[in-house]
């Protein structure tokens, strides 16, 4: 075991990967910048920056794939995916139903998700809800470094296209990019355990669609995803100095979705909240209260997502974004 | 150049996409029909260049380009109808037609095939060295983004990609505007471009075959600008084709309305109204026009290059005919069986 | 009262409104002749055709509504508003937000949606559940005549964006241009009162998020809208021989939703069948769960949606699509 | 052409962002900030022309056009910190500025200015009959679909909207192909076009002057490429320009992991390696000779053409400098008064 960051942690299976797999290619805006470590270990030809042309160069992912690649494709954030929306709607996501389940496409979307650092609504948002509403797609939210790098392991083996999201809280490299992380007149609300942990040694996969327990509890089961997750243990640790006994789910991949461990959870506990950065309407918060419905059970539920456009100011982003206050109120009203 | 071969893929794609028509207007296939009648020449003439592990991106109007790269014609209907018998097992329609055996994708989308072609093209050049990649889209898709940045990534990448523009100067009801010239769009990429007779065979043959060498040599992309005429319209049957061909009819449901609306109090003043009315109506006339069997049929064009040897002729369409008949009749007995169960 | 059709009660209700409002323009491409009775009366200025360029024209029409028009924009499908996707996500839903709600964009998106006439999956998408996901986007979807020209004119009169959908199986305009509609040789399971039916002589908006009781029952609540509207009336007529008493809930609005209606009917009869023709993963189905939960209502829930990319054969189609079957089969599974 | 005006303008908007520069490293702006400082002299040359009613579609770099266009620079200043007293109530921020008044919209989404431009154009031309739309992006821009769209859409409509490319020869990392001519491009969609020194204010006042007066006389719309250079690189602070700047320290942070992964067993052939070296140094060796003040500078530039009059230059620059002060002074002492709350 060693302690590595998170977006490292990415970047090692990423490279341990392309080192062994010469179907691996990376492209993007600047990745000949960002990812330049790659870039003068496997060259121009596999490392390759393009044109601020979304829609053409996730589409062209598409279609190399088909074609006996294994394109990691980065974007510089998934609110720009909005340009490239069709390339994913009508495309990756399609291809395999159409071709009648014979031609499929291995691919893997890199995207830096979520707020928290002040950078405005067209650039914090997380919409892996959104993405994981269109049948073929498979979508994943790591919350840690080796959670990062055994589920970026499994989204290259997976046969189909994987949107592989990175929390730019979660990541220095990006709060570096994005946030001028590098001022120290600045502070983030940065998860340290998230940022930076142990990872093993040897990567192994993370199977998509098994969440992760964290933290065990009896009295409600916070569901939650990417930053959340730690959020929703620090509330827990509050909770818990009251008395209440709180079990916290990782997700880990929004599609496919554990089911078993939610539905075994929340029917221990007979209480579900939801913490959700995405946008809360039609969403994965309501996904979660389907499938507790359609296994038949009961429980009180609550949900603490992002229900507007974020703000820029910081107070209202906050508010805006789940936050711990926000989260500990639902929890003394379900408990309660 | 293999003339013989050529005109029997166009001739048989010809027959196949009559044949489909009429499965088609018998409620045999559902949906919009887009055929590709007309674009023979084109489709000839580029694929005739492409050799094993050569990639095919293909819009909404792919039935010809998949016919002539090799693809199981019986497969093909199949997937038409939307048998489980069918290429893609009824699951994608003639809009949709996949085979990763012939690198062939296509898509519904405007525009889709240019970030395909890129896709299959870089595959080429990292895993299959020397082979290309073909876009086939219409001129009204030179609007669509998508196209205009794979162009552009195309030529950033030096990627053997051939785009090949079919303006049949309509998009659906949408005569394409003359002072805009393909051609000079592709360029503002960077583009090499040729602009030709898409109904001329040999023509599409040499340009074609001068960009495919130059993509296989590593001289990157290349634009290909084809006329073309879809007799057919946009798609089988459309409104504005039947009132081209039956202007009493058809054209009666359309023109009461319009007249009622002209003269509505309120709207525009009547001048712009008249503009208006006027437009309609040459549109309407424009595609009538257009959209019917045309002197410059590249079938016509192809066969009068082999009429000198007329006994072959003869003989090589009737073996045509004969393969489509049977095929068509084969699958025509398998639907009436299955209708009847 | 009189008798029309579905996209004319639509037509009619934009050709009133243009001539009193001389501030709507509507374009897309091939309106000049898919709307032509507009076109002639209206003229060029405000009836446009446009390039196949769907997110510079939707784009363009979040801009001309701020500065002063009020743009109908209409697409060919909603299935090709991936393209346009960033207008919608990132410009139209966020203005009014962003501009610290002093800038409002009041625009109309027309768009059909919904399959059942053998299209493929690239051509017969609802994706209203999935629109109505993004904070600052209303979704309507109407299931007759009568309220699509309502809804309509609420929409047009709405000042943020709403997206107006017409489901493609209720237009005889949309059937005979993309489904060979004109064919005596095919028929379609057309929902007739549907299609077709009584509008008031007099035009009035009906509000946004007012959903409309179909039908009074006791036993289970039907929760649909658009097609599957008439589907749940079929299936509740089917139930109601064999005793079971069924109510029926058109939502006509997704975004916002009327959870009043929704919840007084679902706490009633204890049991909620949502039947959507959009996706079920993440959508609308989901969020009613949600809903339902976070009013405390324990209830049965079921669904039938659309799990997967439509395939264009028709037996299978059919078995995608939410149909009377499924409906039935889930509905028994409620009440038993 | 009121060149003291204009000179005032690009004065003020430099003092600003540099005041705003202090105030980010201070932590007091969150977020990226790209500043505009260096496209001053392509501002206020096209601004200039603008009359009430016109219409303004920015990029992610919109400062100095907020500023020159008479946005209250009070209101702007509290909008990059996210006061309820911002232009848009904090909830924007530098990127997404909005002002109904000025018919004045931003978007932080590459390309999103051409369709915004021909929005406001078409309402111009329905509402406001000779008024007309500029859109600013950058030459990075050129290849995202819906700008190239929106150029086509324009034309097509006739519409008076003014293109406006500031370029500055780098899309964050990357530097432009030279080959790549952002006027051919816009020429492929047969906008007129004109290709200037950015940083000189007399020619880019003129070129705007004509393309505006065409416009608004419905002659359509145009296409202007302007050079300049942000020295602040893409945002402040951003790791390639401190490492332009201290190359010693943030330098070596960079280095040394990129030696370990030029020497790792497993990759690319040797050749390939050390070509992919010597690309990313010699980008770091570009961005760093790009990313400082230089000779060409727009405000200097524009100060020569006034220093006939230093005395008169001398007061202006004080007054500018003072009020400058007065605000920035205010602003401080209410973010020290709220930090100590
Ligand atoms: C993104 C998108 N927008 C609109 C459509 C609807 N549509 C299908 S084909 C077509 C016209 C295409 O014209 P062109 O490219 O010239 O091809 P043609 O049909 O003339 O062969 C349109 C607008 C679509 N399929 N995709
Ligand atoms: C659709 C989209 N893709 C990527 C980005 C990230 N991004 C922000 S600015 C920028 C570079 C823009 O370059 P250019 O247009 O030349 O403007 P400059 O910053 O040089 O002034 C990029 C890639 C974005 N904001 N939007
Ligand atoms: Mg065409
Ligand atoms: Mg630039």
């Amino acid at each position: 075991m060693k302690t590595i960051k998170f977006s490292a942690a990415v970047d090692s299976v990423l490279a341990q990967q392309m080192a062994r797999d010469p179907r691996i290619v990376l492209f993007g805006e600047d990745v000949q910048a960002l990812r330049r470590n790659l870039f003068v270990r496997f060259g121009a030809r596999r490392v390759r920056n393009t044109p601020i042309s979304e829609s053409a160069f996730v589409g062209a992912a598409v279609t190399a794939a088909m074609a006996g690649l294994l394109p990691v494709v980065e974007v510089y954030m998934v609110d720009f995916l909005g340009v490239a929306m069709d390339a994913l709607l009508n495309h990756a996501a399609k291809t395999y139903a159409f071709s009648g389940e014979q031609w499929s496409v291995p691919m893997v979307v890199r995207a830096p998700c979520g707020g928290g650092y002040g950078d405005g609504g067209q650039h914090e948002q997380s919409l892996w809800g959104w993405l994981a509403h269109i049948p073929g797609l498979s979508v994943v939210v790591p919350s840690n470094p080796a959670d990062a790098g055994g589920l970026f392991l499994a989204a290259l083996e997976h046969p189909h296209p994987v949107i592989f999201m990175e929390h730019k809280l979660l990541s220095d490299t990006w709060l570096d990019f994005l946030a001028g992380g590098s001022r120290s007149t600045i502070s983030f609300d940065i998860p340290t355990s998230g940022a930076e942990g142990l990872v093993p040694n040897k990567w192994q996969p993370i199977p998509l669609g098994r969440a992760a327990v964290c933290k065990t509890g009896s009295d409600l089961t916070m569901i939650s995803v990417g930053v959340g997750v730690h959020q929703a243990l620090e509330a827990a640790k509050i909770l818990e100095k009251e008395g209440i006994s709180v079990e916290v789910i990782d997700l880990r991949t929004i599609q496919p979705l554990d089911l078993e461990t939610i539905i075994y959870s929340v029917d221990k506990t007979g209480k579900a909240l939801v913490i959700d950065e995405d946008y809360q309407q039609f969403g994965l918060s309501g996904e979660l209260a389907a499938v507790l419905l359609e296994a038949g059970i009961n429980c009180q539920y609550a949900r603490v997502c992002t229900e507007d456009t974020i703000p820029f100011n910081r107070q209202q982003e906050s508010q805006t974004l789940p936050n711990l206050e926000r989260i500990l109120s639902a929890a003394h009203r379900l408990v309660d | 150049m293999d003339l013989w071969n050529l005109y029997s893929g166009m001739y048989f794609n010809r027959l196949f996409e009559e044949q489909v028509s009429n499965l088609w207007r018998q409620g045999k296939i559902s949906g919009e029909m887009h055929p590709s009648i007309g674009e023979e020449a084109i489709t000839a003439g580029v694929l005739a260049h492409l050799i094993e592990g050569d990639a095919l991106a293909l819009d909404h109007r792919g039935t010809a380009a998949a016919i002539m790269r090799g693809i199981d014609p019986g497969a093909l209907l199949d997937e038409f109808i939307g048998l489980p018998t069918g290429l893609c097992a009824g699951m994608g329609g003639h809009m949709h037609l996949f085979s990763e055996d012939h690198l062939l994708a296509s898509s519904g989308i405007v525009g889709a095939s240019g970030p395909a072609a890129v896709g299959f093209a870089l595959a080429a050049e990292l895993l299959r060295p020397g082979k290309v990649a073909v876009a086939f889209f219409g001129e009204g898709s030179l609007n669509q983004g998508m196209l205009l940045e794979s162009f552009n990534l195309a030529q950033e990448w030096q990627l053997p990609v051939i785009f090949v523009c079919k303006d049949d100067q309509w998009a659906i009801t949408t005569d394409t505007n003359p002072n805009v010239s393909p051609v000079q769009r592709a360029q503002g990429f960077r583009l090499p471009t040729s602009s030709i007779d898409g109904n001329d065979l040999k023509v599409v043959y040499q340009t074609a075959g001068k960009a495919i060498r130059n993509a296989r040599e590593g001289k990157g992309p290349a634009f290909i600008h084809a006329t073309c005429n879809h007799p057919e319209g946009h798609t089988l049957d459309n409104q504005l084709v039947r009132v081209g061909r039956r202007p009493l009819k058809e054209g009666m449901a359309i023109t009461i309305p319009l007249l009622k609306s002209v003269f509505k109090i309120r709207g525009a003043p009547i001048i712009e109204r008249i503009r208006a009315m006027i437009q309609t109506i040459k549109m309407i006339r424009r595609s009538a026009s257009h959209h019917r069997p045309q002197s410059s049929d590249p079938l016509k064009h192809a066969r009068e290059l082999l009429i000198k040897d007329q006994e072959r002729l003869d003989q090589l369409e009737a073996t045509i005919c004969a393969e489509i008949g049977e095929l068509f009749s084969a699958t025509g007995s398998r639907l009436t069986a299955e209708d009847s169960r």
